[in-house]
């Protein structure tokens, strides 16, 4: 059971990847492109940690919190400097 | 399996991604992206150093639960080239950041960041 | 036109040093001498799980003194380049900042003491676990980054940080001389018991060194961020 | 099943590397390289170097794109004097 699970997050995190990368390399704006580098992140950390679980090394996962925070950050940071407040 | 090597595959990602930054550098006429062209090298040979200390099969060299201190001199990978990089990783900010200064003193002298307009600094 | 020529060569000469160094290259499959002394032997001797601060700390601590001097010089180097000006013309500096919105101020409310806590995790477990004294350290900027990115008019206290940094940067060589005096050379963490491999109170002086070294290079950051800002 | 990842997670470094350089706009060329950083930190937790990932993913992802960003507000972003195309 918990492998058929595994296999399915693995399917769903490299559609999402995948989706992602599409609208980041054709995005029209580059609001599109922000918002796919954010769902990137997201994809980003859940494959670190399908990684972590699949090697058995949960020392992994404090890199997945690193990018938890630059996920936040950046996208704040990134609509500061749109709304002239950086 | 058809696959190359696990190393070699991210080995020819860091090479590519030194000869795209390089590209960018030499085309580009405008400075900021001259440096964002620098920064690419640099993550490019970041990714070169931390391949080649890859072991086939290799995990992270952190002795706990998972790895126990007589499996880790067969198991871990190379620590050294990952201590090398983390300090890589420092001097590249440190360098990207100065030359972000240059730039910003540059723009403040001429008012434009294109290569063209600084010719009496060219030898 | 020829200028293109020219890039084109370049690149496909380089293409070909990169492919046949690629090609040559065989993935290893046990580790080099040096690096089978340092995974065998670097626990057992140190104390520190964690092979990769081991090294930075420990074996290779002078170059990790060195590179934190680089740091500071960086530092130093754009107080220098980037000073404001008396009459400075600055582009941006007419336009008002504009406030971040209550959700925003408040979301870093909650979320900065989190990211504080976070940083402080990273470096003071460096030697069990994944991070150290350059990771932590950059946590703790981020933290700073955060609160100037949602508080555009917060100032921070420079003479304070730098009072900081100099103190850690002190501290730092003292204790690598009490190395040296106690122990086998500069820099060397044996003088204070070993412990328990795995336990939180262990590694000699590598945990000392490495919150020493997360508040200097927290602090650095913070500086070379506050530069940057009009 | 590591191959697959590493193979997918080189892909994403190309495509936004090439972007990076190609892009028109500075902003979005400058989130590019920063977006390079990230799958690269991703690539070093494959390659079991958490340490070197977390340094990546924080400083060379993290500060050096927001430094980018505060240096391109600093000269006015893309400035209309400037050319950008090649030659």
């Amino acid at each position: 059971m918990a492998d058929v699970i595994m296999r399915v997050a693995a399917v769903l995190i490299f559609s999402g990847l995948f989706a992602g990368l599409i609208r980041l390399v054709l995005g029209r704006t580059l609001i599109d492109r922000i918002a796919a580098i954010d769902m990137l992140t997201v994809m980003s950390i859940s494959l670190i940690t399908l990684y972590a679980h699949l090697s058995g090394r949960f020392t992994y996962l404090d890199v997945a919190l690193v990018y938890g925070v630059l996920s936040f950050l950046g996208v704040l940071a990134t609509a500061r400097y749109f709304e002239n407040g950086l | 399996m058809g696959f190359p090597p696990v190393s070699h595959l991210v080995l020819a990602t860091g090479c590519s991604l030194v000869l795209i930054g390089f590209y960018g550098m030499l085309t580009h006429r405008n400075i900021l992206r001259i440096i964002i062209g620098f920064s690419l090298i640099d993550t490019g040979i970041h990714m070169i150093l931390v391949a080649t200390g890859y072991i086939t099969g290799g995990t992270a060299p952190i002795i706990d639960e998972a790895l126990s201190l007589d499996a880790a001199a067969t198991r871990s990978v190379d620590p050294i080239p990952s201590a090398l990089v983390v300090t890589a990783i420092v001097i590249g900010l440190s360098v990207t950041a100065i030359m972000l200064a240059y730039a910003i003193r540059l723009y403040e002298t001429k008012q434009t960041l294109s290569l063209d307009a600084f010719t009496e600094s060219k030898w | 036109m020829i200028r293109r020529g020219f890039i084109i060569l370049a690149l496909v000469l380089f293409g070909l040093v990169f492919a046949r160094l690629i090609g040559a290259y065989q993935e290893q499959s046990v580790l080099r001498p040096l690096a089978e002394h340092y995974v065998t032997q670097g626990p057992r001797e140190l104390g520190a799980a964690n092979v990769i601060t081991g090294i930075l700390i420990t074996y290779r601590g002078f170059d990790t003194l060195g590179e934190v001097a680089v740091l500071f010089m960086v530092a130093a180097g754009l107080g220098l380049l980037l000073r404001r000006d008396g009459d400075g013309p600055s582009v941006s500096a007419n336009t008002p900042l504009r406030p971040a919105s209550e959700l925003v101020v408040t979301g870093t409310e909650v979320l900065l003491p989190l990211i504080f806590v976070f940083g402080a995790y990273v470096i003071m477990h460096g030697h069990l676990s994944a991070g150290g004294g350059f990771q932590g350290g950059a946590i703790v900027a981020s933290a700073v980054l955060l609160l100037l990115v949602t508080q555009p008019l917060t100032r921070l206290r420079l003479d304070l940080l730098s009072i900081t940094e100099s103190f850690a940067g002190v501290l730092f060589v003292c204790i690598g001389l009490l190395g040296l005096i106690l122990a086998g050379g500069f820099l060397d963490s044996r003088f204070l018991p070993q412990g328990q491999l795995g336990a939180f109170f262990s590694a000699g002086a590598i945990p000392i060194i490495s919150i020493l070294l997360g508040i200097k290079v927290g602090a650095e950051l913070s500086v070379i961020i506050d530069r940057f800002r009009r | 099943m590591l191959d697959l990842l590493i193979l997918l997670i080189c892909t994403g470094i190309l495509a936004s590397g090439v972007l990076a350089v190609c892009l028109k706009d500075l902003m979005a060329a400058m989130i590019s390289a920063g977006l390079t950083s990230l799958f690269a930190a991703v690539s070093y937790v494959l390659l079991a170097a958490p340490d070197v990932a977390m340094a990546e993913a924080a400083i060379g992802s993290g500060l050096a794109t927001f430094i980018f960003l505060y240096a391109i507000r600093r000269t006015s972003g893309g400035v209309s004097t400037m050319e950008t195309g090649e030659e």
